[in-house]
Parts: structure tokens; sequence; C-alpha cells
């Protein structure tokens, strides 16, 4: 642990850096109006995780996170107030898990405050397809992935059935992320 | 035997924060609809009762009474304090108060009708009568300008407002025939289920008997289910297959309109029914 | 080692030293720092502060406006291994001048080599903010309204 | 109609640049003005620029009006956007106004308030008469004028800050008594107003609205359309010292001191259908403004529509006055002469649709347009 | 403050972007919301910017929170590169984003910020487009309430939009709208495309590029994410219509600099008072002249019936 | 076999008056039977409750006591006094018709559309329909010239012929006659006769009161005695015209 403090310390000052965060939040940005289209956050020099989170939060957000994936250090630098699940603006979860809170999902007049989901998988790019449609995409595209729990596709189709309310999705592994905003339609043959 | 098409029960309206007395201080036995002890308005308590398709269904009952709050409350001009209202359509059927707002939105504009006393409600005095029949064809998605004309026009025919005057706005046009627009506006979706609220009220003799016979000759053609809330015993007589009979929010007395006049039950009643002579 | 008994307290310091001119305040510090070791706590940083208000008619909390703020917080080590630490939030946006009187505030606070040169700025500093004073209460007293005189008119 | 290709901008706000500081120079035996003589000699300008600008920073509030030429709408302008450029250090925790030290301080509701009344520096007293005598003035002259009225000042005991007439009027149960303090207030300058929005957001905006708006919308209230016919308890002019805590201590520890006036009106009372204000006795209802700077009329204005839009919120707005969302959506300075200017740029895309809509609709009426020539 | 204050002329200087990072944060979280949600207003804290409120400050709020070193961005007002608002806001960038490229050239451009119309030349996935916009609220005319026009847009209530398309038809025999021309955007929320002409409408629909849209004065970005519907409002039997540039005789205009005539067109008077029909988008107009140089022909005139 | 299409067992009516505090009696223990094809003629002197019976039936009244046991098309049984609200709708669309003397109709309605209403809501088509009114109009020597006239105007006679009429055309399995002919002339009396006869003939079972005896001698096949006269109004003691507006709003339309 001690050895790798320096290099730890050098990796996350780049994701602190205004620089970093202007490019992975282009890549946010195209992963959202490209809904399923798998994009690289390796050079951010942290996990894809925390670099998403380094990217959209600070003091004016909060965050929950039920099942403890974020270092307390980490949590102090991303300056998010914590919040349950069932409150908070954003909220980062383990995939693997079936979920078991609902987020919120905004109101008719403000369906901004629909919760963004962080859900971290075990791996994009391998493992069983979700075939997706609606808005950013062509005709259909495809997300491979290792790891999601099938309930949160159940759920989200639920919390995402009265439009506009509804969740926005970031799937994320070490390095890798994809978006599913709430217009998203999902068919996963495995379910 | 025809279809249920609402079941409404212990519908409550409370308006003000309510206390736990205000059940018990309030009602016709109380003699107020006002909590003594909190001084909240309970409107309507405990109303229930089913529709029928095509039946026309009159609450009788003086101003305070909470005839008004239970349409208003069913048309979602109000949300109830309690209780539930099924509503049964064609193939589904909707727990009315379970469903979020652009879902109601969309019943109220596409499955119901509401006619009110005051034209204001019930018009955009802002566009044309025709344009006020257009409002709701529009966000049923009809999206054919000419045959939206078409049947606006068709309904002002029917509901007896001059052809000519479609492009008029309602605000130029007299009560009586502002009354006659708010119909057509009302139906313009065919909706199953109509609402109307005291739509006679304040108007000349001539012209409610006229609106009144409009209505019925309505209800004959398209079997549309009506509840009529009224405080005239003739309008009910006229119209009303079964009517409820309400006071201080409550319901004292439900029954065939024929036997609610003739054979009148509750004290109340009989008092109106004797008024009425 | 002492100061006078009618000497600021500390939680006057900073505002006192921020009357005078930064040019009259940054070479003492600035002469102190060749002695001393100062690490920053935080970084000198200057912007801005949203200012809240209660507003006095029913209380509510509200914000009047922005101010700027520059402030610095640093700890400060003597040659002979003495430490203090010292802090500086200004209404201001010199995060240098920020950082200056932090560092007077730490030699004066804990009394390290040079101390003196910082009590001295600060009685300086006393003496603008009475002149200052001295005009405001004048303002005051040639503008007082006596009722009381008028009354005693009306009485008579 | 005379349309311009949009080519050669570039060249041409070049050009515009610097012909307004060629203005500005005058010519080259002007004198440049100097900030500190902005800031002293132009003080009620700079206080209107603070305040409008959401800024108190006279020194480059002084800048922004040299730069500007005088134009408080940009100068306050050039303040906001400065703003934009500055990280968020603090907020600060509520400032108490009772340490004011003041400077003027008056009420028209009692003759003898605890305290006193001091008119301080005013010119509700002064006869609008040029004063010729200003035409040549040196800095000696200035000298004169500051050594004698300090030499004038009667010697008396004076505090620095002084009690508010609203806390006797409370004492005597004529005001409602003093919410218990809540949350954070809104913070108008990160969340959108969307209305309804709690009355920390109406005085915020307010606190920053431009001026001639706020007067203009509580001029129409004291006109009839609105009833709040006030009585000012109190208006002071002052500066508040700032308490932050110290970085080592924790202590709160003056970082500065901000010129600000307030303001305090009592209303007519009300009996209130829910509880009946205190204690189920009608009260009176009080308004506040306050602002950056010196600056009454903004203060005054901003008390009147305070109580008149507590109203609105309460009981419906009766008048625009009483209606937030007009209020607050249109006394922002910055965004109002914004919108306002921008009508000066190319709207030509716009204009060409307009009149294509235009001739299509004239040609289906049957009018007969005249022909028009064409080169095409 | 006091009397002794100096400006820090040694502390001054802007950083990149000039908006300071936590601003910019919010800006990113809505734009994100916004796509989420096509069409939908999202609210954000706008920060004031250097120039007037409706010159562009919502566009530009967007640029300086999108724009890094690897972009090339194109800034247009009313189609042109040179315009006096155009050169201004390319200016800024240039001044508070160094080492971001810009360019006139549509094709070359990975960011392009517009105020009044969408580039001829179909944009493409690596584009994205920022448009600039005054009134972002297709309602307000017909609900001068904010809070009301916030639930008609949740319940997707534009009854009274379409009865005054309706009364439109009506009155007038034709719709009259010229400019921000209503749009559906994915079935539900109504936008106001920004005073595009109607003849830029049908670019939103199914677009390739990401299109942005921010109002800096009402605080709302919105967005028409790519490949998304985008319906104008119109009746099945009275139909959207773009900018018609017949003349007389029912042929079609061109250009009377580079003859092209599937472009939208800018009229003008010359000095004989004769009108004059110059393609509005500069950059098209200038590739058109090139490609003519290079084939050294001259395009013809298609004659539209 | 058992044709008795409704068998009422003990029929009691008595109103509660809540202003008076009493309770007044309008029919006690009334038995009878009515048989599919046959008239039963009430009979009993005035104020023995004879109207009170049919309304019974009608559910116009609500009974104090006894059953009112019918059977409906299907061969269900059913208690009329505790039947269902639209349970008793129903059977007044399909099954159970009443002619009183007082017509209620839609002000505007031409006579031939008020006859051949009850034909339409059972879905018969306007044309046959109206021609099934006229032919009935016909047999009652209503004038032709009035068929297209709204019946507000018209004589008692001419009213009452039009709600005769109005009662026989839908061909209810059980008839309630109150006074049928009662403003008629001998002439059309002996039409109506007529046309009962046929009813009878095509199964439809009916309750009548008569105020001629001779009438009852003609046509009942069964007679039902009310016993002697309370001390009772001549009908509901709280029976409301409520039809005031109604009434008038016919003149006004007309």
């Amino acid at each position: 642990m001690t050895a790798m403090t320096d290099l730890t310390d050098l990796t996350v000052l780049s994701i602190w850096q205004s620089h970093t965060q202007q490019r992975l939040f282009r890549r946010l940005l195209e992963a959202f109006a490209y809904p399923g289209r798998l994009l690289d956050a390796a050079d951010s020099g942290t996990t894809a995780r925390l670099a998403i989170l380094a990217t959209l939060l600070d003091g004016e957000v909060d965050l929950a996170d039920p099942h403890g994936l974020i270092a307390p250090e980490d949590g102090l630098r991303l300056m998010a107030s914590a919040a349950a699940p069932e409150q908070a603006r954003f909220v980062v979860a383990d995939a693997a898990r079936a979920p078991d809170f609902t987020p919120a999902l905004g109101s008719l007049e403000s369906p901004e405050f629909g919760a963004t989901l962080l859900l971290e998988v075990e791996q994009l790019g391998t493992g069983s397809p979700l075939f997706l449609t609606g808005p950013g995409i062509a005709s259909q595209s495809r997300l491979v992935m290792q790891g999601l729990h099938p309930d949160w596709i159940a759920r989200r189709a639920d919390w995402v059935s009265a439009y506009p309310l509804g969740v926005d999705i970031i799937l994320c592994d070490a390095a890798h992320f994809a978006a599913l905003p709430r217009t998203t339609h999902i068919v996963w043959e495995g379910y | 035997m025809s279809r249920k098409i609402l079941e409404v029960n212990n519908l409550t309206k409370i308006h003000g924060r309510g206390c736990p007395l205000c059940l018990e201080s309030t009602g016709p036995e109380a003699d107020t609809n006002i909590c003594p002890h909190c001084g909240s308005v309970v409107a309507a308590h405990g109303v229930s009762f089913d529709l029928y398709q095509g039946e026309i269904l009159g609450i009788i009952g003086e101003s305070g009474s909470g005839k008004s709050t239970v349409v208003k409350t069913l048309y979602f001009d109000d949300a109830p304090s309690a209780g539930e209202a099924v509503f049964f359509d064609e193939e589904a059927q909707y727990d009315l108060y379970s469903l979020n707002a652009a879902q109601q939105r969309g019943l109220r504009n596409k499955r119901f009708g509401m006619v009110y006393q005051n034209p204001h409600l019930g018009l955009n005095f802002n566009v044309s009568a025709g344009g006020n029949i257009a409002e709701r064809l529009l966000m049923s998605d009809v999206a054919h300008y000419g045959a939206i004309r078409e049947r606006a026009r068709s309904l002002l025919v029917r509901t007896e407002v001059l052809e000519n005057r479609m492009d008029e706005n309602p605000k130029k046009f007299s009560g009586g025939m502002q009354q006659r627009v708010q119909i057509a506006k009302a139906l313009a979706t065919r909706p199953p289920l109509l609402y109307l609220d005291e739509v006679t009220t304040g108007l000349d003799l001539s012209v409610q008997a006229a609106i009144l016979d409009l209505i019925l000759e309505i209800q004959h053609e398209l079997g549309t289910a009506m509840i009529v809330v009224t405080h005239d015993l003739g309008v009910v007589r006229l119209l009303a297959g079964r009517t409820l009979v309400m006071k201080y929010g409550r319901v004292i007395e439900t029954g065939l309109t024929d036997q609610i006049l003739e054979d009148p039950q509750h004290a109340y009643t009989q008092r109106l029914v004797a008024s009425a002579l | 080692m002492n100061l006078p008994p009618d000497f600021p307290p500390r939680n006057r310091w900073g505002a006192l030293l921020a009357q005078l001119p930064a040019g009259q305040v940054r070479p003492p510090a600035a002469t102190l720092e060749l002695e001393l070791e100062v690490v920053d706590i935080t970084l000198p940083q200057s912007g801005l502060g949203l200012m809240q208000l209660h507003d006095s008619a029913l209380n509510d909390g509200f914000y009047l406006g922005e101010i700027p703020i520059a402030r610095a917080h640093v700890r400060v080590k003597s040659a002979d291994g003495q430490e203090g630490e010292g802090g500086a939030v200004l209404l201001d946006d010199r995060a240098r001048l920020a950082r200056a009187i932090a560092v007077l505030d730490a030699v004066l606070a804990a009394r390290l080599p040079g101390w003196e040169a910082a009590s001295t700025l600060v009685e300086q500093g006393m003496a603008a903010h009475e002149q200052l004073a001295q005009t405001r209460r004048a303002l005051l007293a040639r503008t007082h309204v006596d009722f009381s005189l008028l009354g005693q008119e009306e009485d008579e | 109609m005379g349309y311009v290709a949009i080519k050669g901008g570039k060249a041409a706000i070049e050009g515009a640049a610097a012909a307004t500081d060629m203005l500005r120079a005058g010519s080259e035996h002007a004198e440049p003005l100097v900030l500190d003589a902005i800031e002293g000699q132009l003080r009620l300008l700079v206080s209107r620029v603070v305040s409008e600008g959401g800024l108190y920073h006279p020194k480059l509030a002084a800048l922004a009006i040299k730069q500007f030429q005088g134009d408080t709408l940009e100068a306050a302008f050039a303040l906001r956007a400065y703003r934009s450029t500055k990280p968020r250090l603090l907020e600060t925790p509520p400032q108490n106004t009772a340490h004011m030290r003041v400077i003027r301080r008056i009420s028209s509701a009692f003759k003898d308030i605890p305290g006193g009344q001091m008119l301080g520096p005013t010119y509700d007293y002064a006869l609008r008469l040029l004063d010729l005598g200003l035409v040549d003035e040196n800095p000696e002259d200035f000298r004169a004028i500051a050594r004698r009225f300090l030499a004038d000042a009667p010697e008396t005991e004076l505090p620095d800050s002084f009690p508010k007439v609203l806390d006797a009027l409370r004492a005597e149960g004529l005001l409602p008594p003093l919410k218990p303090v809540a949350g954070a207030p809104f913070d108008i300058t990160r969340q959108p107003l969307i209305f309804p929005v709690p009355r920390a957001a109406a005085l915020a905006t307010m606190a920053r609205a431009e001026t001639g708006s706020l007067l203009a919308i509580a001029y129409s209230n004291m006109r009839g359309y609105g009833d709040v016919h006030p009585t000012i308890a109190e208006l002071r002019v002052g500066y508040v010292p700032v308490m932050l805590p110290h970085p080592v201590t924790g202590e709160p520890m003056e970082a500065g001191e901000v010129l600000m006036t307030e303001c305090e009106v009592v209303a007519m009372f009300e009996g209130d259908a829910e509880g009946k204000g205190c204690g189920g006795k009608p009260v009176f209802t009080l308004g506040y403004g306050a602002c950056f700077g010196h600056n009454e009329v903004k203060a005054i204005s901003m008390a009147i529509l305070d109580r008149a839009l507590q109203k609105g919120m309460k009981d419906g707005a009766a008048n625009p006055s009483e209606d937030p969302e007009f209020v607050l959506l249109h006394v922002d300075g910055v965004d109002s002469m914004g919108f306002a200017s921008h009508y000066k740029m190319p709207h030509y895309v716009t204009f060409q649709s307009d009149m294509d809509r235009l001739r299509t609709t004239q040609a289906k009426a049957g009018i007969d347009t005249v022909r028009q020539k064409d080169t095409a | 403050m006091n009397n002794t204050y100096e400006l820090p002329l040694d502390e001054a200087g802007y950083a990149f972007g000039f908006m300071d990072e936590y601003a910019k944060k919010e800006v990113r979280r809505a734009i994100l919301k916004a796509i989420c949600i096509p069409g939908y207003q999202t609210p954000y804290a706008s920060r004031e910017m250097p120039m007037g409120r409706g010159f562009g400050t919502g566009g530009l709020q967007l640029t300086l929170s999108l724009v890094g070193g690897s972009d090339t961005l194109k800034v247009i007002d009313q189609g042109s590169d040179d315009s006096v608002n155009a050169v201004n806001l390319r200016q800024f960038v240039q001044m508070t984003c160094p080492g971001v490229d810009t360019t006139e050239k549509t094709e070359a451009a990975t960011l392009i910020q517009s105020r009044h119309r969408i580039p001829e030349k179909p944009l493409t996935e690596a584009q994205i487009l920022v448009l600039q916009v005054p009134y972002p609220d297709a309602l307000v005319v017909v609900e001068p309430s904010e809070a009301r026009r916030k639930t008609m847009h949740g319940e997707a209530d534009y009854s009274r939009l379409l009865v005054k398309l309706y009364e439109d038809i009506v009155k007038f025999d034709e719709i009259t709208i010229s400019h921000r021309y209503p749009t559906r955007i994915h079935g539900h929320y109504i936008i106001d495309p920004s005073p595009i002409p109607r003849w830029d409408v049908p670019k939103l629909h199914q677009s390739k590029a990401l299109i942005l849209l921010g109002a800096g004065r009402e605080k709302k970005i919105y967005a028409v994410p790519p490949y998304t519907l985008a319906e104008p409002l119109a009746f099945e039997d009275v139909v959207f219509s773009v900018e018609d540039f017949r003349d007389a005789a029912g042929i079609r205009r061109a250009c009377s600099r580079c003859g092209a005539t599937d472009s939208f067109l800018d009229e003008f008077s010359n000095e004989a008072g004769e009108k004059i029909y110059q393609c509005s988008d500069s950059a098209y107009c200038d590739e058109q002249l090139a490609r003519q140089t290079s084939h050294a022909q001259t395009t013809n005139t298609e004659v539209v019936a | 076999m058992d044709n008795i299409i409704l068998r009422v067992e003990g029929y009691a009516k008595r109103f509660y008056l809540h202003s008076r505090q009493r309770s007044i009696p309008s029919a006690t223990d009334v038995n009878l039977t009515v048989r599919a094809g046959q008239l039963t003629a009430l009979i009993g002197p005035t104020g023995a409750g004879k109207s009170s019976v049919l309304k019974g039936i009608y559910r116009t009244y609500l009974p104090s006591a006894g059953r009112l046991l019918y059977t409906d098309a299907e061969g269900h049984t059913l208690d009329l006094a505790l039947a269902g609200e639209h349970h008793i709708l129903e059977l007044r669309q399909r099954e159970i018709g009443f002619v009183t003397q007082f017509l209620h109709c839609l002000p505007r309605q031409p006579a031939l559309d008020v006859v051949a209403e009850p034909l339409l809501i059972r879905g018969v088509t306007r044309e046959a329909a109206r021609k099934q009114a006229a032919g009935l109009l016909e047999r009652l020597a209503v004038p032709q010239r009035l068929w297209g006239v709204p019946p507000a105007t018209f004589s008692g006679g001419e009213k009452q012929r039009i709600n005769l009429a109005r009662g026989l055309i839908a061909r209810p399995r059980l008839l309630l006659l109150d006074e049928p002919t009662a403003s008629l002339d001998a002439a059309t009396t002996e039409h109506v006769i007529t046309l009962i006869q046929e009813m009878k003939q095509d199964g439809i079972g009916m309750i009548a009161i008569f105020h001629h005896p001779a009438l009852v001698e003609r046509l009942a096949d069964a007679v039902a005695e009310l016993s002697s006269p309370l001390s009772s109004p001549l009908s509901s003691p709280l029976a409301s015209p409520a039809t005031t507006l109604t009434e008038e709003t016919i003149e006004v339309i007309a």
C-alpha cells in the first residue's frame, strides 16, 4: 500500500484536473448521445467509476453509495453530500447485486431529478448482449456485458415506464463505460 | 344487463388540514360541513356509487352539499383526500387516483367530458368555438385539419349552434349558446362518460329546457353515461334514472329518481321534495 | 514578550492589518519568511464568498450578494524549532496579501522571532481604523436630530 | 429596405471597439479618470454598480464605470461577468446588521427612536439648485472641506452600532414573531428560479435588481396597483462587518466590512385565516429591503415589493407587483438590457422567413402584391 | 475592502474556458439530462457571460463547457462566419481557450456554435451543433406562467398550442409561423428550436450529430439527440413547408453568387433597388464557388416546378 | 301449467312523514297474481291504495312489507321489492311497462317519435319503429296531422292515447295500466279494449285499474279487491309534482 502511494497520488491528480475531466465529459456525452456505444476511460489514470464520478460530481449534488464502492478519501474529493439511494441524484452500485431500492424518478414537472445510476459490471464488451433501440441509435445497437444482475433490466423497465419519469444509467467496468438513457428501449434475450 | 362504467368507493374530499374530529363533527346530523375544531371543510365524505353504461345518474343537493365536489374530483379538477374510483373502459380499467397527472389528463381528454355551470371553466375564450372543439380532438391525435373542421361543424350543428358562428369567439355568445358549445366540446371525442355540473343554472327557462332536451337526445343517440349535478328536482326528474341526494358532504339517500321524488325516505329529502311543490 | 493590555484580540488582527496599504504589510512578512519556514496548509486562494443575511423583518435567511474573498492558512516554523499556525480570511482578492497576513498572524500568535514587527503593524492598523471611525462618528454627530429639544420647546 | 450582406464583420467590430475608446479618451489633453476619484466622488454610482452587479467590489465597480463610460447597466454587467470566472470559496454565516457601523439612520414611524435619528449624508433636504461653485475645484478645496467638517463635529459619545426600531415594536407584540432560522437560503446564482420560489430567492433577486425597474414596479403598487401603504420603520446606511471563522482558531474574525443600505417598512395589519398571525391577534405586516452600497430608493422599493410579494404568494397576485413571476423575472438589469440590446443583432434569416410567410399568406388571401423585380 | 485597497494586477488572468470549473460541471450535468429527456428544457444556473443576454450566452456556456484542446470550433450567425456576433464569440473563445482551433469550413469543425441557422452541409456523428436560443419555450405564446408551462410540458399537454395552429389556418388558410417552428421531439416534448427558419427544421430530424440548444437568459438547456424523431407540428392536410424561394414564374431562385438552388437564401436590394438573392450559409456558398472554379464549369440552375 | 309472472304477497305501503312524525298507511295486505296473457283488475274504493300497488310493483314506491315475486323472461324469479336499482331499470326497459295518466317525454319530440322511442331503445331501426308507431296511432284514432307535433299541446284525451301507444308499443311482459281510458271517448275506448285483448293474446300479463266497472267486466281475467279504504290521501302524501319545470317547459317549447 505504501509503495503505491506516490503512484496513486499522481494518477489521482490527473482525474482531478480540468482538462482530464473535459476529455472524459466529452466521452460521456458521446455515450449518452449514442446509447450502447462503448467508450474508454483508461487515460484518466484511474478506474472508470471514479473518473466518471469525478467528472460529474461536486458539492452541489448528492451521491448514494449503498454498496460502499468508493474509498473514503475519494469520497471527500468528490465533495458530493451523501444521500439515500431513494433520494440521491447520483447512485453508484454494484451491478452484480440485485437492486434493492427504487431511485428517484423525477416528477412530470422536473424529470431531470430522475437519478443517474452508475452500475459497475464485471466486464463490458464480452458476454450476453442487450439489444437497444431509441433516440441516439440509428437502427439497433448491441451492448455486450458480463455481470449484470437481470433484475436491473426488469426494474429499469418499470422505472422508465412513465416517460418522462425515469432513471439514466451508466454501465462501467474497470476501464470502459456505456450509457442507457431513460429513452433507450432494451431487449435482453437472456431474460 | 349493461356494463358498469364507473365505481366510486368512499370518495372523500376535505379542504384544509383536517383533524381527527373532522368526520364526526360534520355532516347532516351536525348540520354543517365545517369542522368546528380545525375549520376544515368536509366537502364530501364516504361517497360511493356505481354508474352503468348509458345511464344518467343525478346528484341533487343544495350548495355546500358536496355534489359538485364529486364530479370535480372524478374529472381530476380536484384531488380527493381519500377513496377510490375505478373507470371501466372498453378494454382496460383504471384506478383513477393512482394514475399520474399525464395519464389522468389522457382520460380526461379522451374518455371523459365535462360541462360546467360557468362556461369560463369549460371554454377557452381566447379561441373560436370551433377551436374549442378542435382542442380536444387535437389532443386525441386527430391530425387532419379538414376532419377536425368537419367534426367540429357537425357537433356544433348537432348542438344547434349556428354553423356560421363556428369561427367566432364564444365570448360573444349568449349563455345558452355557450353551454351548447361546451356540450359540443365535451362530446368531441365521443366520451363514454360525461359530467354535467349545474349546466342549466342561471339560464332562461326556455333555454334550460332546450339544453336538457339536447342532453337527453344525446344520451339516446350516443348511449353516453352521465352524472348530472343539480339543485333542481325538475332536472333530475327529466334526465336521471337514479339519483343520489347529498347534504353537507354526505349521501343521505339514493334511489330510482321517481322513487326519490314520490316516496322520499329521508327527512331532508322529504322537505326538499315538499318545498318544490 | 508581552503585548500591551489594550492590544486587540487575535480575531481583529486580520482586519486591522488589512487597513494598511499592502506595500506596508508585505515587506515585513517577506522579511520574516526569510528567517522562517512557511508551509501552506491550504493554498492561498482568491475567489468569492456568498454573503448571507437574516432579514430583520421576519428572520428569513437570504443571500445579499457576493463578496471577494482571499484566504490563506499557513504553518510557520522558526529556526529554533518553534511552531505556529496562522490564517487570514479577507474581504479582498489578493491571495498574496492574505498569505502575508497569515504569516504575521502565525508569528504574532506564537510569539515567533520577529513578532514585534507584526505587533507594530497591528497597532498601525488600529490607528488607521481609529481615524476612519472618527470620520464616521462625525457624520453622525453633525446630523443628529435632537427630538428631545423639540419636545421641551413644545412644553414651554 | 436595405439588406447588407454580413461580410467584413471582423474589421467592423474591431473598429467599433477603437471608436468607443477614442471617444473615451476625448482628446489628447483630457485627464484620465482615476479609480479613487470615481470611487470617492461618484460613490452613489459605484453603489448602484456593486448592488446591481451582485458583487461588493467598489474598486472593480469604479473600473467598470470608467471602462463603460458611466453606463451603470454595462458596468454592473461587467461585474457579473467577472463573477463567472471566480470560484466560490465559501458562504458566510448569517451576518448581523445590528452590528452595522451606521452613518445614516432614520425612522418615519417614530420621531424619537432609541439611539436617535441621524440624517447622515443625504440629499433629501438639498435644494436641487446647481452649485456653480463646483465648476472649478482643486485638491486644496477638497482638503479644506474635510477639515472643516471634522472640526465642526461636536464632541459626543456615540456608539458604533444601534438597536433596531423593529425590535421595540416586536417587543410590544405589534409584529409577527421572528421565524425560527431555516436551512440554507436559496442561491439565485446557482439555482434556477422555478416558481413558486421561497422568499429568500425573492430577496436575493431584488437585492441585485436594477434600481429603476424595482422602483417602477414598487411605484405601481404605491399608486393603486397594490395596497402596501408603507411606513418606514427604519432606514439605515452603514458598514456591516463581515465575520468569518478564523482558519486557525475557528473563532469569528472580521474579514472586512461592506457598505449597505437596509430598510424595513411596516404595512397594514391583517388577520389571517390560519391562526390569525400572532397568537390569534392581528399584527402589522412587514417588508424588508437591503442592498450593497448606499442606495435608499432601491432598499425602499425592495421593502415594498417584498411585502407585496408576500401577499401575492399567500393569496394570489391581484396585480403585477404582487406576482412573483412578474416581478422577479423582470427586474434584473443584466437580463433585460441584454435582451433589449439583442434586437440590434442581425435577424436576417428570421426576417426572411417572416417575409416568406407573409407573401404566401397574402397570395392566399388574394391580395395583389406588388410584383418584385427579379435578378435571379 | 478599505481605502488602501489596490487591484491585484499581478494576480489577474482568466482560466481556460473563462467559467470556473464548478459552473462547467453544472452545465455538463444539465447537458446529459437534456440528452436523456429529448426536448425537455433542463434548468441550470446560467452564469453571466461578458456579452449581453440574447447575444448567445446560453450557447456560449455550452460551448465553453464542451470545448477542449482537441476541438475545432466554427461559429456562425445568420449562416455566416464573418457576421459581427460570430466574430465576437469566436474571438472570445480564442482568447479564453488557448489551443482550440477555429475554422470556417463546416466539415472541418467538431463543434459548431450557431445562431439562427443549421449549416447546409449535412452534419456527421463527429460533430456537435450548439444553437443559441432566445426563447426556449414554445408554449410561451399560449401560457405566460412558467410554473403552468412546466406542468403542461410534463403532461405533454399541447392542446392550446395545437389550437393556435388550427386558428391560424382558420384565419389565414395557412400556417403563419415563420421561424421558431414548434417541433415535437421523440413524440413528447415540443420545443422551440431556436429561431432557425423552417428551412432548417427538417435537419433536426434523425440528425447524425448531437444538437444542443442553450438559452442563457432563460437558464435552460435542451437537446435533440442524434437519430431522434423531430416532427414539426402540422396537419395531415395542411402540411409543414419550408421557405419558398420561387419567383413569380414559379422558378426556384438561385444564389446570385454561386448559383446554388438548394440553399436558404438571403434577400437584399442592390443599388438599383433590384432584389438580390444569396446563400445565407457563407461557407456553403464559398464551397460551391470553389468547386465551380476547380471543375471550371458552372452549376446548372435547377428548375423546380 | 304455471304461467304466473307476478305474485304479490302481503304487500303493504306506509309513508312516514318526518315533518309530522307520523306514519300514513297507503295499502295493506295486498295479495294478487298475474298470469301471462291475462289481466288482473284492481278494484276497491277510492283510497284503498290501488295506485299504490302499481307504484310498488314499478318501485316508484318502496314497499313497506310483502313480496313482489316477478318471473322474468329467462324464468328467474325475483322480489321486485328487493331488486337492485339497476335491475329494476333494466326490467323497466325490457319487461315491465307502466301506462299512467300522465305523459313524460322529451319536450321537443314529435308524437310519432315519442311513441316509437321504447322500440328505439331496444335497438329497432328508426324506420321500423316509426312504422309500428304509426300503426298504433292510427288504431287509437290519433289524427295524422298530430303525428309530427310534440304532444305537449294535445288535449287530455290525445295525450292519454299517445301515452297508451307508447306503453303498448314495446310489448312488455308485464304491463301496469292506471286508468288507461279515463279521458277517452267511447269510440276510442273501444279501440283500447281491442288492443288490450290483442295483447292478452300475445301473452302479455296486465294489472289494471279501471275507472269504470264495465271495463273490469269485459277485460279482467282475475280481480283483486283491496280492502276497506283507510284514511289516506288519494296518492302519495309526498308525491311531488316535481314536474313543475318540465310541464312548464313543455309549454314553452311546444
